[in-house]
């Protein structure tokens, strides 16, 4: 069960939820709306009582790119002009959109990929000890 | 904030403008090209310049301190053109640093707490490797919720184009078709970055080859050239490297006056008659990802304000940090219906001789793109283009009515200007 | 900008004010900080919020940019707290960002394109290493010409200091009753960083070298303690740890509204009745070392447009980044004469119960200073002093009339508003 | 003799006389008023027509302090806590005043040193090859 008691609705807690595998989004108390990623006040309706829920990780792909010049972070994973990554946004089955790394699709092939692949999340672990983060990534 | 269907309660022209030339030069500061734009533009002034009449400065950078380790550049480039004390406000809003802080302007004009104002916008961009660049340019994003995923500046605008190439069907030749615009208008002039048509560009490649005694390329045409991934890399499919705006140092100044005030410093001036600023979410956070929604919002409060029409619009300088947002900004500003506008380029619609021309400049895609500069330098080609004084890239017939299309991030921020001119 | 003796074209008045806990909060962004602040006004609005009434949203912030690698906060904050598609608009005067954020937002509403108006600041400082920190303060300096001597923020500030002694005869520790008077304050200052008196403090340090059963320290009082080079060691000499306002993260709100519409909100609304903004040189251009001329022309505005002079206003948040800067403050703002200011907290007369309470929040010494959140802060200091709600911390009496003084790099900005209350 | 010709009046070109160990200043061809740091502008008269001038780089101490807590250039020269420096501001015999690190100076005995001190330019070499740069002192 996911713990929906106490935690803020910052990115630090969402980042804590990613790093137990679980994708968490914020339920308007108030209104009803769901937000992924969450926030602390409802833009729907302005209130600022939410709770977390827990999403399926299902969605299908909205939009996406396969990055050639890419930000030194990507470099440092080895990626590049000759080895490019591919990201891009992720409608979910619940409705909310979010940015994320895609895998299971090829790069280099960018024209073949369809927008409404069905794809699901997973998690990508990234440095260690203190530094150590967890991305979000969905796999067609 | 609501379209308020009425003009500025006081009215504001535009009474000087200049710029320095843009593209990469290693041994001047974000202030020293600021000095280059305010002297040119000086020197420009109809009749002539007395410091004295300056109230206040508003100053566009989107990331001095990123890219040039200076934060506080406001009075420091206010010092370098000589007009301190004078209040000296940096506005930033990324690539729409600049468009935000003419509607400063205008304000601090509106408002009555000054007359005359000087508005300028800088950026210092080549001095860091691209990689860094690349940083830099995704922290006008969302750091925490959009970059993690990998996404770069060209990454987001790819991916708009994505969800735009299949909503509409458009190719990536049809982008192309804006890049050869785009350059073609920026061979006319001489600020520009790239002051070369592609053929010219295609020429010296073919030059360069020669006389290294390389196999020579064999591109029949600039479509051939376009499609060549050797020479036009993928940045972020399918953006291209001609798809994208390039790395650029450079500067802009505009001269603001109260409209009672203009004839002080000119009989020319340039009414600023409408003004709009909308702001948006994240980009997986819209409804709809083939448009931009602040754009969209404020266009119509400009349009409201100024009491005119997209279709009075003669001439307009768009946002066009990549090819797919002059398509997107074409719509988004009522020129073409959704889904209509990207096949203007090719059209010649949107040449320098077709019925609605979209950035006589060469726009950021050649003219460059030193982002803070980028609004300021827009109002600067419309304010030579209603003056008739664009030179060879001159649009044929009166231009009364302009427009300048400022965006921040992936339509964050985006800021729409209408200039006016009456005699 | 000469001096206008005439109010504002259009009355402004602040309707509502809140901030976040100022501190240390690794768990939180900036935008975070944001969101606290916001809605502590929120909720302290008195007649409620519609959050349709707001018009435009102005940003102070330093540089998320070095500090968090992000830029274009504005529209995320305006997201954040549920204000888009509201124009959203990030102004950067080094620590001043807050105070002229404020200033951009009156003229909004003096423009008549605004009638309310959200101003906030926010600074997320200590995420960064403090050699990290002490280069991007060092950003607001001039990167070219002056830092590459060595100076750092509190450098500056130190060698203002010598300027000072020197030519007034100051010791430093006249300046230590700056940081015990203002630390006095902060005690009583629920949201501040210390909320601790100076004694409190010590007691702290004599408890926690009793528990690791360590040499207890000798102090006998807070001199003692503040002459200890161990507890107060020198950071640019003359200027020790306790002349140093700390780093923060923190973030303070404003709702503005035009004073025709202020009754909306509150039936007690603070009128903002006086504005100045001026701008100066790096520090070595300057003839005069011991005072800021950018915060005597700002006064000097400030004054003549709200037809009030120094000697008139109640109390005030003054600049207090380091103690020398509060004690050149009160000159500059005509409190005091040149020369005069440097008694003036071991005299008493700027403490709360004073002639001239100052920085009666504990100032930046205590409350803390997230660079571009203290301007905004100052303001909801002035806003809970002038309606009687600052609590243990209230000054004895009415408070009709305050000011707030906010300094951008070392003074290249200042910016001052006068508040009024009429009923 | 200097080279008064053709250098723009930039950061660059002054750091490149501080690397030919000279301190030049920006002389205003139409109100005479020299300017230090170089200007391209005269703030006196707004004149943009100006000549570099050497200085005699003598002047007299206007403010100074001797840092503790240091930025991360410093740190790497071994300054910090326990191994402060001095900065502050000249004023030249010339007129115009400048920042620069002051050296023969006892840092840890700041009280003891007197603002007036006469003191005479240096140029510190910092940095090798490409990243070489020449900073401005001052000798006492
Ligand atoms: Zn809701
Ligand atoms: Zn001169």
């Amino acid at each position: 069960m996911p713990d929906t008691a106490s935690r803020p609705f910052t990115a630090a807690a969402f980042n804590q939820y990613l790093a137990e595998h679980q994708l968490m989004a914020a339920r308007c108390e108030t209104c009803g709306a769901l937000h992924l990623p969450p926030r602390a006040i409802c833009p729907r309706c302005h209130g600022d009582q939410l709770t977390w829920q827990a999403t399926s990780g299902r969605g299908r792909l909205a939009a996406f790119t396969a990055v050639s010049i890419v930000p030194t972070a990507l470099a440092a994973e080895g990626h590049g002009r000759d080895n490019p990554y591919l990201c891009g946004i992720v409608e979910l089955d619940e409705g909310p959109k979010i940015s994320a790394r895609l895998l299971g699709l090829d790069p280099r092939h960018a024209a073949a990929i369809q927008i409404g692949t069905p794809v699901q999340a997973e998690y990508l672990t990234r440095g260690e000890g203190d530094r150590q983060t967890t991305l979000l990534a969905f796999r067609a | 904030m609501p379209p308020r269907a009425t003009p500025l309660p006081r009215g504001v022209a535009v009474v000087g403008a200049g710029m320095s030339q843009f593209g990469a030069f290693p041994d001047k500061s974000g202030r020293d090209l600021f000095v280059e734009a305010f002297l040119e533009m000086r020197r420009a002034l109809d009749k002539g310049f007395d410091p004295a009449s300056v109230d206040a400065v508003y100053v566009g950078n989107f990331s001095s301190d990123l890219f040039e380790g200076q934060a506080h550049t406001a009075p420091l480039v206010t010092d370098a053109v000589g007009l301190l004390p004078r209040p000296a406000t940096r506005v930033e809003d990324a690539c729409a640093s600049g468009g935000v802080a003419l509607r400063q302007g205008v304000m601090a004009i509106a408002s009555g707490l000054a007359d005359v104002v000087l508005v300028g916008g800088f950026e210092r961009m080549t001095k860091l490797p691209t990689a860094e660049v690349t940083d830099t340019l995704a922290a006008a994003g969302d750091t925490l919720f959009e970059t993690p995923a990998g996404f770069t500046f060209p990454g987001f605008y790819a991916a708009i184009a994505t969800a735009y190439m299949h909503r509409y069907g458009m190719t990536p030749e049809h982008l192309m078709h804006v890049a050869l615009k785009n350059h073609a208008n920026g061979a006319l002039n001489p600020k520009a970055q790239f002051n070369v048509t592609l053929a010219d560009w295609m020429r010296g490649r073919v030059e360069a080859a020669r006389k290294k005694g390389k196999p020579l390329p064999a591109w029949q045409s600039e479509m051939d050239f376009l499609h060549d991934d050797g020479a036009n890399p993928q940045i972020a499919w399918p953006l291209r490297l001609f798809d994208c705006s390039p790395i650029t140092d450079g500067a802009a100044c505009l001269l603001l006056a109260a409209a009672d005030r203009a004839g002080e410093f000119t009989d020319r001036p340039i009414h600023i008659i409408g003004s709009g600023q909308a702001s948006d979410a994240a980009l997986h956070d819209r409804d709809d990802l083939t448009s931009l929604g602040a754009a969209r919002l404020a266009a119509g409060q400009a349009y409201a304000m100024a009491g005119v029409t997209a279709r009075d619009i003669r001439i307009a300088e768009v946002h066009d940090c990549f090819t797919i947002a002059e398509v997107i900004a074409t719509e988004d500003l009522g020129f073409f219906e959704p889904g209509h506008g990207y096949g203007m380029a090719e059209d010649g619609v949107t040449a320098r001789a077709g019925a609605k021309p979209i950035n006589t400049s060469g726009g950021l895609k050649s003219k460059g793109h030193p982002v803070g500069a980028s609004g300021v330098a827009q109002a600067v080609e419309v304010w030579k283009q209603m003056r008739g004084e664009a030179g060879p890239r001159q649009v044929p017939g009166d231009v009364p009515l302009a427009l300048t299309h400022n965006v921040g991030g992936t339509g964050n921020t985006a800021v729409v200007h209408i200039f006016e001119r009456r005699n």
